[in-house]
């Protein structure tokens, strides 16, 4: 013990002349770091209530609870926290996909517990609930270069625009099961795309099932709701892509390349294995007049209940506009024939070649059959209703379809111009661009205002088709040489106020012309109705475009039931499909002499 | 001064009675006395048998406000790190925050301390310490508990060795949630607590001597090998 | 000294506690001594220690087990509780021994990040535990210092990750989060009132006759026993074994940066003190070097397959790292699954805490125990898990 | 560390030889030649340092897997000792005698597997869990979510499933 | 001055010096904060503290001992006080200072350590029973140096009179003990150390080792008794220093910074150093200062 060590400590008592490291803290708490991890903040607005946070949450202390109205790729939940469970990890900010939830720099909350049940304390809906910090500016918040969610896809190999306009093959190759694994894996189960899919189908599951690389497994999930994946996959108008989570932020997963996916790779003879479910006969006949998409889903699920169907279709092939009003570099025949006769395997009797109204009485199929599905769908198109319009090189978009379906050569000439903006237009547009014509299209509107496929319109402008905008047609003159002079007007878009998208028209002696070949109007279709005439369809009420049923395609006849684009306003394949399937369930319970069909299939 | 009636219908005695018949479990039949029938005849004599008592507050409002000033000014915490919370218990005591300046001081044996702070999730032997802890605390004592897992269970929710929610087993007064906490937050509960005492409204000492006999049903529940007297004074 | 106790009665050790010669006492689990919430059972005969228990347990939450039942993602903020005091070590153990069986590299930014990330919690640490150390001998003064200097390296930590204690930085993949701005500069300010600090520190606990009457000659660990009980890091180097993973087997961009094994001969509290004292300082030294060698730019993450369905291939690895108090590792098993099939953690109090802390104790002062059981630098959490 | 391995192999059966880094292979050894192994590992090729014990429940094949992870200072390199046991009888040879902190290991094991190592000291003895019924909880068999369940107070948990909360309101019928 | 008056005047300044240590106390805990670098609590808190505890609504007890260690050890507190004469030349401040009162208020000091070992065993506790023997053991070692300076004070003035040691001093700050026998006053003052029980000689609390040593089962107004018993005990040491070593004081504000001061020796120490184990502490108490007493004493005999 030398002297030095007796003296040396005493230095501490320099430090009584410093100033005391203590915070004071008394009046106002000290805030927390820019990046500190407080409580929770939710902007309701951005948030769709995914539930992605929950379904990451290791402690499940996140709850989905309803708030507000369900709104289209919306669940109306949002997320409530408990934090008698949460650990701050802020791993449900870094997955959140809309990018709603934060987390403030608060982190004070004091509760009483005495004499209180702690259940409901220590639990609030950021964002609803009113709290304190709700409007911090600073806490926590996804920090850049870092994101747990995969937000590109994973890149689709397609033939190039050049290749493609060559020939009517495919143009998508299709994912590669490395490829597919992977993009499957991107998806993060939310459950919206399912509800927002009109066929609900489960698209996380068969997604899952990919990932899992268990194709039996996601066959079977996709013929539960849709017995056209290889169409769906293709062509699909896929509404479940506009509302995928990841596509807040990032794009999409490709939910319809994956079906693809599917049933590419499974082999078509190998289906009937998956279905394990017995089939009962139950002795009834029912007939489905028209074999498009709504036609095939009803009878797919009528025979799955055990019922007799007979299809009955005034083409020579089935499938309707599926095969008759899609090109075929969009949906090869190949693929849809699989799933037609995957169904008619199953034992539908199918009639080619029979008109109902004229091979056969519709009176006739109502006396027969227990019930009558019919889904005819949309086949008169409109016309466009200018001068000229009845000259010879007029033709519809459907028509030129058909006649490429069928094999013939439309004879379109080297230049012809495509009237509007919807996907028949487009698929007219650049068939004809497949065979080598020169097409331009004329639509009323913007770009941006056009129904058709934001792809197709992508990929049509790939494939050199010019587009016009804001033209209206104003006339068709017959020119020189067979031609036609197309005659058309410059549009300004006017909103009139009224809360609906602006409408065009016409500047005041805009006046322009074109000479081209053809002219093709594919401005939409309109029913006809021809074909139900009889004794026993008074009772259908029959509207301008859609024939007036209950939301099962019951008309007021309780025997008769309609789907398809004759049905439903979206009119696409997988309502139609969806159509199907819901009007086969009403049958079913309506041959069992029951009410309203009560679980899903 | 706390409503008896109120607990009549969260006093879940009368079913126990009726639902546990083993000789083991014969504690609640007495109301008077604790029968520490498990212990060996020798060490039965160490321990009281009397049950906790509801000690009323001094009726001369004034003079009870002083004590209560004087208790809330001088809360000795007892230096009982029963979970991770412990480690922001040391800032707390130390220099940065300095409980100190509150008339706050960490005290190591259960006997003179007031508050006792649970620091975050509790495991089944830990309750057993704890309980006895408590026991052993000369009321008025106070409970603070803070991390969310002695709120809910926090991040161990389903771990088989943690008890999710404390206040099952002993009456808590002031819950503070974070994992971890702050130390400024954990100060703020404890001011909050020297509000409530001063208010007059901390009164778990008594809570727990009124329903004692659930809380004493919960903890047996739990710690499976009852090994120890039922009430530690 | 300790053959004065008969000590083995059929085999067992027996004490007569009737014959009042020898008190059983108790320290912990709540002791304002024992360092976390674990328990020391003792027997005493006057002041001196003749058997010694260790009981641990209070803190076990089934770590292990409740792992067994969360995605690898959901692990990650269960790490960093094994250790309270120093979680980055678990963060990192348990990312790359993840990333390794994921086949995926980190960006080398994140590499840098998290060597300065396991540096401050390192220095952190120490600081925690000095503070501890000193006042295990009844030094406050020593004790409040270092903890409030400890809590401005965990204000760095909360601008840097978003929390002070479990900061939940280092994510399997890469780091959440690049350096704030202006965050260099107040680090520059913390080091260099810590580096003060250590040498106020120096000057008043290493050079004090009370603190030196008692640490040295306490508790020595002859190398002979390092290997026998598996002692590491600080506690090893203090009785002269040079060895530190850092070095041994260099893990992150240690092998980039400058800095030599400090180590000690005696083996005694004191040395162990020292050798931690020293290592503070290389700590500082070492988060310089980061901060000046690191480079400016450059990606902090890499994509991880989509965490809420991960699956780890089938496998198994140990990663280690030099924790505070020595070889710290995660011992992972994957089955293919989204859920590791098991991961062990080797912690180094385990072996100090319970095997080594049991023999040391006994023969010693009861006053000593604690300062004993700190200069081990055991964090019972890690022990039961 | 393969020179190592083909030493090793010649003295005792081993198989599964797997290098993971350059610095640490695991290998699978017979469980009766275990502690010659470690022995003779430890005596002649400096692998000083025991890491740690652990077991790990291969509940499908109804075996446990105990791993020993040794180090070796000089080589800086770590073996990984893999012994595979019947699930039903769990028992294996004691090293308390090679490494002091060993039995700490068995203790743990013995608890949390239920795997009995006779002859080590206090191997019996409660260590981290106190009034334990119950299977040993490191088994796989034994699900700690719904002990907890049933054995503590939980809240009540109100999550609605996004999909189906989706669906329910955009078809009530269905 | 009648013996109820001179009751009356004892109790008064017995409760003027009791306010005063604890003041004292609070004052040091602050100036103990400031070493550490922090606040402290405010200065009044010892006086909280105690009406705290006296304020407890439950207690429990171990028996008839236990009641009497608090008792005994506030006995010992007061009976040492009693025999100080507190200001020089004050009637009120005189107390019961007798011919002798030196030997007294030596028992006294003893007195109260004893009493507290009685009762603190009766709680059972270990810590306690350890907390008991480390104190004894202490104690012992510490008046060893202290009895030596006193004796060899009471040898240089010639009596046993606490007042006529003070008076010898007065007269300027050189004939203050402190200077005239400054041998005695530095083993007095380091058996000081150990008396206020501040490091390196706080063995007998030692949180990190025994927590709380003798008082671990006291609680309620015990420890409230206790916790008086702290001031009445420090300002009777104090004062019993002040006049035996530092001249005594002739009025309340001399008395106070004299205290003060003397005090602050014993923190001046307390917050530098760690805590000594019982027998470095019996070992260094034997060695240094008992040496200095003993040659105080020589010189004070010569």
């Amino acid at each position: 013990m030398n002297l030095k060590d007796v003296l040396s400590p005493l230095y501490v008592w320099k430090r009584a002349f410093e100033k005391p490291y203590t915070i004071r803290t008394e009046k106002e708490p000290r805030p927390g770091a820019d990046r500190y991890r407080g409580f929770h903040q939710n902007d309701t607005e951005k948030c769709i209530g995914c539930g992605s946070c929950a379904e990451i949450c290791q402690n499940e202390s996140i709850d989905m609870i309803p708030v507000s109205e369900t709104k289209d790729g919306d669940s109306g939940l949002r997320p409530r926290i408990d934090y008698g469970r949460c650990c701050w990890c802020a791993l449900c900010v870094d997955i959140c996909p809309s990018s709603s939830l934060t987390m403030s720099n608060a982190y004070t909350w004091i509760e009483e517990g005495l004499d209180k049940d702690t259940r409901e304390t220590f639990c609030f809906t950021p964002g609803v609930d009113e709290k304190p910090w709700d409007n911090d500016e600073k806490g926590y918040r996804r920090p850049d270069g870092y994101d747990l969610s995969l937000l590109e896809r994973v890149e689709m190999e397609e033939l190039s625009p050049a290749e493609r306009v060559t020939s009517f093959i495919e143009m998508v190759k299709g994912f590669s099961k490395e490829q597919a694994k992977r993009e499957a894996d991107r998806c993060i189960e939310c459950g919206i795309c399912t509800a927002t899919c009109p066929g609900h189908m489960d698209i996380p599951g068969y997604i899952r099932a990919i990932r899992e690389d268990d194709i039996e497994k996601g066959i079977e999930i996709l013929y539960k709701t849709n017995p056209l994946p290889g169409v769906c996959g293709r062509i699909c108008t896929r509404r479940c892509e506009d509302v995928c989570s990841l596509s807040l932020r990032g794009e999409a997963v490709s939910i319809r390349w994956l079906k693809r996916y599917l049933t590419d790779s499974a082999e078509a003879g190998k289906y009937r294995d998956l279905l394990h479910d017995e089939v009962v006969s139950s002795g009834k006949k029912v007939a489905i007049v028209g074999t498009g998409p709504g036609g095939l889903s009803a009878a797919y699920y009528l025979l799955r209940m055990g019922h007799e169907v007979e299809i009955f279709e005034q083409n020579e092939a089935a499938g309707g506009m599926l095969r008759y009003g899609i090109p075929e570099y969009r949906l090869p025949y190949g693929s849809l024939d699989n799933d037609i006769n995957f169904i008619i395997e199953l034992g539908a009797k199918l009639h080619l070649n029979t008109k109902v109204g004229k091979d056969i009485s519709f009176d006739k199929l109502y006396k027969e059959f227990d019930a009558i599905f019919t889904s005819v769908g949309l086949t008169d198109s409109y016309k466009i209703g200018i001068e000229g319009e009845e000259l010879p090189g007029v033709t519809t978009g459907l028509t030129v379809l058909k006649a490429v379906t069928m094999g013939q050569d439309p004879k379109l000439g080297d230049h012809i111009v495509v009237i509007g903006g919807g996907n028949v237009a487009m698929d007219a547009a650049r068939t004809a661009r497949h065979l080598g014509v020169d097409v331009t299209v004329v639509y009323r509107r913007r770009l941006e205002d056009m129904p058709a496929d934001s792809d197709e319109i992508k990929e049509a402008i790939e494939e050199n088709v010019e587009f016009i905008t804001q033209g209206i047609p104003l006339k068709i003159e017959e020119g020189a040489n067979g031609k036609l002079n197309f005659i058309w007007g410059k549009a300004e878009m006017v909103d009139n106020g009224s809360g609906k998208r602006p409408s065009p028209v016409l500047i005041e002696g805009s006046r322009e012309v074109m000479e081209v070949t053809k002219v093709i109007a594919a401005i939409g279709q309109g029913a006809n109705y021809g074909w139900l005439e009889g004794e026993t369809t008074k009772q259908v009420k029959l509207g301008k475009r859609n024939i007036e049923a209950d939301r099962w395609g019951k008309t007021d006849d309780p025997k008769i039931y309609v789907g398809g684009d004759m049905f439903n306003k979206t009119a696409d394949a997988i309502s139609a499909i969806a159509d199907g399937h819901r009007s086969a369930r009403a049958i079913d319970s309506y041959l069992a002499g029951e009410e309203y069909p009560k679980d899903r299939f | 001064m706390i409503d008896k009636d109120k607990y009549k219908d969260v006093n879940p005695v009368e079913e126990e009675v009726k639902t546990l018949e083993s000789p083991k479990n014969n504690w609640y039949v007495d109301e008077k006395t604790l029968a520490n029938a498990d212990l060996p005849e020798e060490e039965r004599e160490w321990f009281s048998d009397a049950r906790p008592q509801v000690v009323p507050p001094i009726r001369w409002t004034p003079m009870e406000k002083f004590l209560n000033w004087a208790r809330a000014k001088s809360l000795w915490i007892l230096a009982f790190g029963t979970g991770c919370g412990a480690i922001e218990l040391r800032p707390l005591l130390t220099a940065r925050y300095d409980i100190s300046r509150f008339g706050m001081a960490p005290r190591p044996t259960p006997r003179q301390a007031s508050v006792f702070m649970i620091g975050g999730y509790v495991s089944l032997k830990t309750l057993k310490r704890i309980v006895r802890s408590y026991e052993q605390m000369q009321g008025p004592k106070f409970v603070v508990a803070v991390c969310s897992c002695a709120i809910n269970g926090g991040m161990y929710w389903d771990s088989y060795n943690t008890i999710k929610r404390i206040d099952n087993y002993i009456p808590v007064d002031v819950y503070v949630t974070g994992c971890m906490p702050r130390p400024e937050a954990v100060l703020s509960g404890f001011q909050k607590l020297q509000q409530l005492i001063m208010d007059g409204k901390a009164e778990g000492q008594n809570l727990y001597a009124e329903k004692f006999d659930w809380y004493k049903a919960n903890q047996k529940k739990v710690i499976k090998d009852w090994n120890m007297p039922d009430y530690n004074w | 000294m300790i053959d004065k106790y008969p000590k083995i009665v059929d085999g067992k050790s027996v004490y007569d506690l009737d014959s009042q010669k020898y008190l059983k006492m108790w320290q912990g689990p709540q002791h304002p001594g024992v360092t976390g919430n674990m328990s020391l059972e003792l027997i005493i005969s006057g002041d001196q220690v003749v058997a010694c228990n260790t009981h641990v347990g209070y803190l076990h939450r089934g770590f292990e087990k409740l792992m067994e039942r969360r995605r690898y993602i959901n692990c990650f903020p269960i790490v960093c509780r094994i250790c309270v005091p120093e979680p980055d070590t678990n963060e990192y153990l348990f990312a790359a021994a993840t990333e390794e069986l994921l086949g995926i590299t980190v960006p080398e930014k994140a590499q840098w990040l998290r060597t300065l990330d396991l540096e401050l919690s390192r220095l952190a640490s120490f600081l925690m535990w000095i503070g501890g150390q000193s006042g295990s001998f009844g030094s406050g003064t020593v004790a409040q210092w270092a903890i409030a200097n400890r809590d401005f390296v965990l204000d760095l930590f909360e601008e840097l990750s978003g929390a002070r204690i479990y900061h939940m930085y280092m994510i399997p993949g890469g780091v959440r989060g690049n350096l704030p701005e202006g965050w260099i500069e107040h680090t520059e300010k913390v080091l260099n009132n810590t580096e003060k600090l250590l040498d106020e520190i120096y000057i008043v606990l290493f050079n004090n006759a009370v603190f030196k009457s008692r640490a040295v000659g306490m508790g020595v660990i002859t190398p002979e026993m390092i290997d026998q009980y598996g002692i590491v890091g600080p506690n090893a180097r203090a009785s002269g074994a040079a060895r530190d993973i850092r070095k041994d087997n260099p893990y992150l961009v240690y092998d980039h940066l400058d800095f030599k094994i400090e180590t000690e001969t005696a083996g005694d509290t004191y040395a162990r003190t020292l050798v931690r004292w020293k290592e503070m300082h290389q700590s500082i030294s070492l988060i310089r070097q980061i901060l000046k060698l690191m480079p400016k730019l450059g990606p902090i993450y890499t994509k991880l397959p989509n965490v809420l369905h991960m699956k780890v291939p089938a496998g198994e690895t140990y990663v280690k790292a030099e924790s505070t108090r020595g070889e710290y590792g995660y011992y992972i098993v994957a089955d293919g699954t989204e859920f590791p099939r098991k991961i062990t953690v080797r912690g180094p109090s385990y072996s100090h805490g319970m095997a080594l802390l049991e023999d040391l104790v006994v023969g010693g002062n009861i006053a000593d125990t604690h300062g004993l059981m700190l200069s081990l630098h055991t964090y019972p959490p890690e022990i039961e898990r | 560390m393969k020179t190592i391995y083909e030493d090793l192999n010649k003295r005792f059966t081993m198989s599964g030889y797997k290098q993971q880094r350059d610095d640490l292979a695991f290998v699978t050894v017979d469980k009766d030649q275990l502690v010659n192994a470690i022995t003779y590992l430890k005596d002649y090729h400096k692998f000083t340092h025991l890491a740690f014990v652990t077991a790990v429940d291969w509940l499908e094949e109804n075996e446990f897997q105990i791993t020993y992870l040794l180090h070796n200072y000089e080589l800086k390199v770590d073996l990984g000792l893999k012994v595979r046991l019947d699930r039903d009888n769990p028992t294996m040879d004691t090293i308390h005698h090679l490494w002091k902190q060993a039995r700490v290991y068995q203790r743990e094991l013995h608890e949390m597997f239920g795997i009995d190592f006779p002859g080590s000291p206090g191997v019996n003895d409660p260590m981290i869990l106190e009034s334990w019924e119950g299977p040993p909880p490191m088994r796989r068999d034994f699900d700690t979510k719904k002990y907890s369940e049933e054995t503590y107070d939980h809240r009540e948990r109100q999550h609605i499933e996004p999909e189906d909360h989706l669906r329910k309101q955009l078809y009530p019928e269905d | 001055m009648g013996i109820t008056t001179k009751i009356l005047y004892a109790f008064l300044s017995l409760g003027v010096v009791m306010v005063w240590g604890l003041t004292l106390n609070g004052i040091v805990r602050k100036i103990f904060a400031r070493v550490q670098g922090r606040i402290g609590p405010p200065v009044y808190q010892p006086f909280i503290d105690i009406k705290k505890s006296n304020a407890k609504r439950t207690g429990i007890t171990h028996g008839i001992m236990f009641y009497l260690g608090p008792v005994f050890r506030i006995a010992g507190g007061v009976g040492t006080y009693m025999f100080i004469p507190v200001i020089f030349g004050s009637e009120i401040f005189s107390n019961f200072s007798i011919s002798g009162d030196l030997l007294l208020v030596m028992y006294f000091i003893f007195f109260g350590q004893l009493g507290m070992a009685l009762g603190a065993g009766e709680g059972g506790h270990p810590y306690s029973a350890v907390g008991v023997s480390r104190g004894l053991a202490q104690m012992t070692a510490f008046e060893v140096p202290f009895a030596l300076s006193v004796i060899s004070l009471a040898i240089q003035h010639g009596t046993l009179n606490i007042t006529e040691i003070v008076a010898a001093q007065q007269g300027g700050i050189l004939s203050w003990t402190l200077f005239t026998n400054p041998l005695a006053v530095t083993a007095a003052m380091i058996s000081m150390l150990g008396m206020n029980m501040y490091n390196p000689f706080s063995i007998v609390i030692a949180p990190q080792e025994i927590p709380m040593g003798p008082p671990t089962e006291y609680q309620g107004s015990f420890l409230g008794l206790l916790a008086t018993n702290r001031g009445i005990f420090a300002g009777a040491k104090l004062v019993l220093f002040m006049n035996l070593y530092f001249g005594g004081a002739t009025s309340l504000p001399i008395l106070m910074w004299k205290t003060f001061a003397i005090y602050m020796f014993s923190v001046f120490i307390g917050a530098a150093f760690p805590r000594f184990k019982t027998e470095d502490s019996i070992k260094f108490f034997l060695k240094i200062p008992t040496a200095i007493g003993l040659l105080a004493l020589l010189i004070a005999y010569l």
